[in-house]
């Protein structure tokens, strides 16, 4: 599949990014021209990635967030969104709806379920002490096409 | 994000705008929290009609104000949701929990 | 002076981005609460820098375009523009108003004048055949601090 | 960006709207100049009422058109900028070469 756009983007894990990471995609994905619904969905679905990645992968410390997005032939746009945090001993697990390992932080356990709703794919690669790999893809039903 | 709380002596009502999200979902909570204790209402209700973004913290944030108007022995209502933050509260089960309440501007 | 806050962009030299470059750096400075005239001089200056990268940089062919955008104490936000392209054989003469080596495309070789006055602080580093490097510096006289 | 032209006889007026950069100019100076050069009016009015952003490849813009509208014998009149693209155009002193209408919604 030929890559018809890219952009790469580093921020390190505070949580004033997330609103950056959602508008920073959001900006990339608009000359594919989506929908009100389709924008709101990648927007939530990196706004729950990188809020993991500040939540959990960076617990206790402040590291870098590394989000890789491209868009492919047909209005197919592929988000990676990686950390070098903790990583994740059962991924399983950690995908099950409510699973949270934060009970204290009013996190509901639902981010990864809302990623695999609102998005068309998601993978989820880990290992701990080395970081996560969320990718994620989604088919944007545009009406025009990028021209570069 | 801006929050507005209203009150009288039966309902609570905060007016939450702009994004929710986790940046923004502690200070929500915590200034939420501070005013339903001191008013002891018998009904919070939560009023999304201007919030233009949110992901899981909000569910987190409706969640989190259920249990605290359980043990204050009132109830909670979430209102004027837009279609996309509707569907982020029904991936989460929301409508068995509390009353959520038609209206929102799309 | 303290980072407070940054990000690392990197995109190819495709016209449909320099309307992404102008988003994610408002995005990124908009914590700052900047004024509309502001928010509008960071735009500018963003899109001038950027286009000459697609532009003149790599003018046949398509290359890296690299942004890293900083946010200083007091509000001060520095950005750095690269890329490795043909890079500029006389910097003063290029960043002389008027002058442009693109007559026919219509430039009007105002993009350095266009950034020197609407950013506080403006630095060319260029050499032929490696490519440039754009320094931009500006205070922006917001009324609330970031918080991380 | 969307681009709409009104003529009559005398006047042809290209009302602009959007964000003006580099990646647009391209199309929206063939389009106008294509009318142009059909219609031949005496006067040329780009309107940037509707304008949202402009950085200096929309001096590029005005600046071509300025040279068309000699070629044809008409002039040009840029009319409803607002404050920030007012400033970008006082930049290159478009002032002395057209007539800048005030106008503009901030
Ligand atoms: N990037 C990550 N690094 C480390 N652990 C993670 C990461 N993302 C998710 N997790 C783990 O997976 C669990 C479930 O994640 P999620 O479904 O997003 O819910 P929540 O964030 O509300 O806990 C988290 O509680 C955490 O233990
Ligand atoms: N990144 C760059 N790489 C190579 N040459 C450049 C670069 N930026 C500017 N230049 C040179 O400097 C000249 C003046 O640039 P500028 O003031 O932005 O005007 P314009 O882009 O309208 O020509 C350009 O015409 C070009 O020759």
């Amino acid at each position: 599949m030929q890559v018809q756009n890219e952009i790469r983007l580093q921020f390190p894990s505070l949580s004033a990014n997330e609103g950056f990471a959602r508008m920073a995609v959001a900006a990339f994905a608009a000359p594919l021209d989506p929908t009100l619904d389709e924008l709101a969905d990648l927007k939530t679905a990196v706004s729950e990635a990188v809020t993991n990645c500040i939540v959990h992968a960076y617990r206790d410390t402040v590291g870098t967030v590394y989000i890789h997005a491209r868009i492919l032939e047909g209005g197919r746009i592929v988000l990676k969104i990686r950390d070098r945090g903790v990583g994740i001993p059962d991924v399983a697990q950690a995908m099950e709806p409510m699973f949270t390992t934060d009970p204290g932080g009013e996190r509901a356990g639902l981010g990864f379920a809302v990623m695999a709703s609102f998005m068309d794919r998601l993978r989820v690669k880990s290992s701990v002490g080395t970081g996560t790999t969320v990718t994620m893809e989604k088919t944007i039903h545009s009406r025009r096409k990028i021209h570069g | 994000m801006a929050l507005t709380i209203q009150a009288n002596e039966e309902v609570m009502t905060a007016y939450l705008s702009g994004e929710i999200d986790h940046h923004i979902a502690g200070g929500l909570r915590e200034t939420i929290d501070r005013r339903a204790e001191e008013l002891r209402p018998a009904r919070l209700i939560l009023d999304f009609g201007d919030v233009t973004f949110m992901d899981s913290s909000g569910i987190g944030l409706v969640m989190g104000r259920y249990k605290l108007m359980q043990s204050l022995g009132g109830e909670l209502e979430v209102t004027r949701m837009t279609r996309s933050i509707r569907r982020v509260m029904q991936l989460a089960g929301l409508e068995r929990l509390v009353r959520l309440e038609e209206g929102g501007r799309r």
